[in-house]
């Protein structure tokens, strides 16, 4: 539960596609405490527009005090952090929120959609660390096109994981949904990580729900503060009510989210 | 010779509500801060002038469905719908962290009824680690058709009335800014027995998705609030503070200490900071050190030197 | 085989106030464009929907001391004074050029007192080159001890209908945002035969120089315009455009085509430009791009099956 | 009266002490157009915040279609001015209001302070160009420190201008105010140029007129669209009422400003 403000340092960014890129930041501390499935909350420009920081998966954890953020351009704060350079600073506060739960025993599917593959990078590091990477059915990754996904499945593959890719226009891998590629590996498969577009994630937990196997899936709440203080990022609970999705999430066990709304 | 660096002068940030006195006059905006301890570890919550919690109404409320939020130009609208945990586990589950700080604690309260706003004053008012009482009444009144309690001065008259009654605690009254004159909503209230007027609510606001035509709250409208607001909120607070003798809190977009020094020049004693501190959890901190600099540059000795100096021709 | 390009499907944007045509609903809002030639080397000014003119008093204004203009965050303060040329000078000096113009010209009236309207409205009737008056009611009724016409439904109503009676030409009556109940002065100035009714015009605020403890601006308070009052500009053109029958104008920190749409979506059949004109010259012609790009996409023809398309649950 | 909109390019950036800062702009329509004494309104940053452009002097205009602004960091937007890099685009509105009427007959004597001093630079470059500059008295330079006025002196020196300073710390120049140094001048001088801060232009107007030489000063007022449109920019005038700074200005003959509030 120890959050941390950092003035951080941009140490690279790679632009991916004409709209994906990859920002790589020197905050030792956040990265020292980060787990999978937290994000981190940027500030993106210097002025009061945009005001609110912008949420972000920590994508990737290097040892020397460096994390990474990997995302899309969808409006002001992501053009402005599109545009920041190496050696500018960045306002970053994090590790925040509760991550994936790595269940002790695998067989582990990770299946990431668009920039939800961010998060799944670091929990497949993660679980490589703890020794239950190597012997675990693919990482299935969905995009539109296969621009977006080329080197992310490259650097799934270099950690040794096995990689399934799924595009919408069919340029790469099967040609349709992600989730289409699910239904061959449930049998084997004991937990499975999804992040992506709702509606993918909600066709995943379904999967999952019927056949038993359990499933973590990582939401997205538009957020003030992702301090738990604010009260804004909800989304509905199975049980009634509402998450906090900063706070409780952002990551959930599928049965506690409410999918059908 | 040698230059041996003089400590800074000391300055006296200290302001007087009613029968509290605060260390400084930075307190953290109801509904911005939790209730203190989701700031603990990026904030010196000691340091803070008072910590005011989360609207706090007689049963649990459930709030708003999502979205509950987005950000507009310099600003944001929000709809939680006055979620919150409800009288007797905040008494039990959320004072007891803040009731070990040094800070006092404010207890923001909202209900439906004029009884509503009685009985949470009465059931707060026993209880230790209470500094003092601070009445939302920009809520709907239920039972008149849903017109704001700070919307009109008899009905705003008829809850501080009614709290003033149950309580001995110093009444802190905060007022609704969609009205035509808030002067004579900030009359009523002071005439009723507030101790101290609190200053500017949210203004009522709203955002539309142009694809798929819905409004983007899921509640239709919200309040807005931050920087966007900020003229607005120190006009109202100027207004207000000509108008009553009371002690009368800024509130309204105050990010940086700048922003608070106008709302003291204003008239104010002291200042809440809101939305700021989700941008900048810091910022309180932050305004905290620049009142103190700004007194030192002036040559002043007490920040109540600045409340309410403004020069006029 | 070859792609030839088709042509885009023409889109209409066409909208109706009263008896006025606009070729689109994108105007310029008073005070914001001058007398429209200031932007003439800028702006294709064939290409707007109206324009409407500085406010214009019976005799000329000299406004306000300086400084009358201060930036403020995502948006800005105004306290011109109503400078303007008066109705002679505008129609000898400012109307020709209009004149030659295709886009309608519309005429913002303001006054100290209701017979000030009627007389306005009554000179520039018979002039041509005049396509509706636009009445400004947020000015303080000086025979009624400085009550802003547009904050008490009754002097909304009377001005309304004074200035109804004066002319035939189409009467939009400009709504004030300060005000706790929009709709009602905006039903009083329906009900008193207004054609249409635009809004927002400013709210009320101010800005303090620390360093001086002078108001930023020499008269004290001023008026905030600019993306920063866009939610609440937003909110009350969807309840006034629940409110009353008649068109209504949608007025506040408009500055790209997807702001036009929200207040188009929340019922406004045309929209005005404003502060935008000032940072972005050519905003209109922007705006007016983004709704015919908009109709494409959708695959709409008409503009019309935008307005008040608001979908609630 | 033709004003341009240029989504221009900068060529050069650059800083002249801690916080001055010279850019040189790509915008050929207003550089081809622009008159000593007319200014550009620019937008700094590209969001909402902040809102307004900013008004700058015209300083330099080259042959090849270039023009530049010098400007001290004193805000927000002077602050993300000085961080744009060549390169960059930077949206330009030009050349705007009423400039210097350059009196056909010397000599002239130009006085700048601060950075008043950015315009007069372009009004030497054209004085020289219609024959005007050899002959005249010193240019007068007052700034703050030395190091604000080292490589503009220099330059109007090149030009072929002799220059006098003057600095508030003693460190270049004159110790004190650059409108001492008029009065040994003024029994020379038939037309005085002066842009800086209000005081100084209050002095020299006051100076001038008791001498009996001709004063062109030029204002500053806070503007919303530099266009004559708002009716944001007034200064009172001598004559009662006000002037439009952006359109009857900025330039005024001395004695048609009110000196007295
Ligand atoms: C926990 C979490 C982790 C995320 N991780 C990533 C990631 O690793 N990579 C990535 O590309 N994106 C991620 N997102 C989404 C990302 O936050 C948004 O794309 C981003 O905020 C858009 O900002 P903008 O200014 O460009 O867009 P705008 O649309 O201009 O933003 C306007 C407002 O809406 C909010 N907003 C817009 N889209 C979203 C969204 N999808 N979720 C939440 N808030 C949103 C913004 O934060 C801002 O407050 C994550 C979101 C959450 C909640
Ligand atoms: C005709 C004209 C020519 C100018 N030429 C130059 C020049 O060549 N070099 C230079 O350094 N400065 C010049 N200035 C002043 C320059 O415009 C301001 O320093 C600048 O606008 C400050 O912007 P900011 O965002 O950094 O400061 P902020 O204080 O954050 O600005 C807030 C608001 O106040 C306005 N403002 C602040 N200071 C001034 C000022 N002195 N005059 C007018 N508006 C102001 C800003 O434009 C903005 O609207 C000129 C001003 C005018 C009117
Ligand atoms: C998310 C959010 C929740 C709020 N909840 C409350 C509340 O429970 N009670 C209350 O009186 N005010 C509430 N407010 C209003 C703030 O206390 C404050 O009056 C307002 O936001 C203006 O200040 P600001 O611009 O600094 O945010 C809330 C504001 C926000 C943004
Ligand atoms: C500098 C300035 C002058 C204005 N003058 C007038 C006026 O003369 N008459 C009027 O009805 N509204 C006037 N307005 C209000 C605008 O027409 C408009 O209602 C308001 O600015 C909100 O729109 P915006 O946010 O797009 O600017 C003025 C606004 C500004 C900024
Ligand atoms: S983002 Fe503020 S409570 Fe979750
Ligand atoms: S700046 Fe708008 S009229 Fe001069």
């Amino acid at each position: 539960m120890a959050e941390f403000q950092e003035k951080s340092t941009i140490v690279r960014r790679e632009q991916l596609t004409g709209d994906v890129f990859r920002l790589t930041v020197h905050c030792p501390r956040i990265a020292a405490a980060a787990q999978p499935g937290q994000f981190v909350m940027v500030r993106a420009g210097e002025t009061l527009d945009p005001l609110l920081r912008r949420p972000f998966s920590i994508h990737k954890v290097t040892g020397d005090g460096k994390l990474a953020v990997l995302f899309k351009v969808i409006g002001k704060g992501t053009r402005l952090l599109a545009a920041a350079m190496p050696g500018e600073r960045l306002d970053v506060i994090g590790p925040l929120g509760s991550g994936f739960a790595p269940d002790p025993g695998g067989p582990h599917c990770l299946i990431g959609g668009g920039m939800g593959i961010a998060p799944l990078y670091f929990l497949a590091q993660h679980l490589l660390i703890s020794g239950h990477g190597a012997a675990n059915p693919p990482v299935l990754l969905g995009a539109q096109t296969q621009a977006e996904l080329l080197l992310l499945a490259q650097e799934f593959s270099e950690l040794g994981y096995p990689v399934l890719t799924a595009t919408d226009d069919g340029s790469l891998g099967h040609p349709g949904l992600v989730t289409d590629l699910l239904d061959a590996l449930l049998a084997e498969v004991r937990q499975v990580y999804v992040c992506g577009p709702l509606p993918m994630m909600r066709t995943v937990a379904g999967k999952c729900g019927q056949a038993g196997v359990a499933c973590q899936v990582s939401l997205e709440a538009h957020m003030a503060c992702g301090l738990g203080a604010c009260l804004g990022c909800t989304f509905p609970a199975s049980s009634g009510g509402f998450h906090h999705v900063c706070k409780e999430g952002p990551v959930f066990r599928a049965e506690e989210v409410l999918w059908s709304r | 010779m040698e230059q041996v660096a003089a400590a800074p002068p000391p300055v006296d940030l200290r302001v007087t509500i009613g029968s509290l006195t605060l260390q400084n006059p930075v307190c953290t905006a109801s509904g911005t801060f939790g209730y203190g301890r989701e700031f603990a570890a990026l904030v010196n919550l000691e340091r803070l002038g008072a910590i005011i919690v989360k609207g706090i109404s007689l049963v649990p409320r459930p709030g708003n469905p999502p979205p509950r939020i987005i950000e507009t130009a310099c600003g944001m609208l929000n709809a939680i719908g006055l979620e919150n945990v409800g009288v007797e586990r905040f008494i039990t589950k959320k004072l007891p962290f803040l009731r070990d700080l040094a800070t006092p604690v404010i207890v923001n309260i909202l209900g439906d009824s004029v009884e509503d706003y009685a009985r949470l004053a009465g059931r707060l008012s026993g209880v230790e680690g209470i500094a003092a009482l601070e009445v939302n009444i920009s809520c709907p009144n239920v039972k008149k058709g849903g017109v704001a309690f700070g919307t009109v001065p008899e009905m705003a008259a008829a809850v501080t009335g009614a709290v003033r009654r149950e309580t001995g605690l110093p009444v802190i009254v905060k007022l609704s800014p969609n009205v035509t004159d808030i002067t004579a909503i900030a009359r009523a209230a002071a005439d009723a027995g507030a101790d101290a007027l609190s200053l500017i609510n949210t203004l009522l606001g709203m955002a539309i998705d142009v694809r798929t035509r819905k409004p983007r709250l899921a509640n239709v409208v919200g309040g807005l609030s931050g920087p966007a607001i900020k003229p607005v909120a120190l006009r109202m607070v100027w207004q207000v503070a000509r108008a009553v003798s009371i002690p009368v809190i800024g509130i309204g977009g105050i990010t940086t200490g700048e922003d608070a020094l106008e709302f003291l020049i204003a008239g104010a004693t002291a200042v809440q900071v809101g939305t700021a501190n989700f941008f900048q959890p810091t910022a309180t901190e932050e305004i905290i050190d620049g009142l103190a600099a700004f007194l030192r540059n002036q040559g002043l000795s007490s920040i109540r030197q600045v409340i309410g100096s403004l020069q006029l021709e």
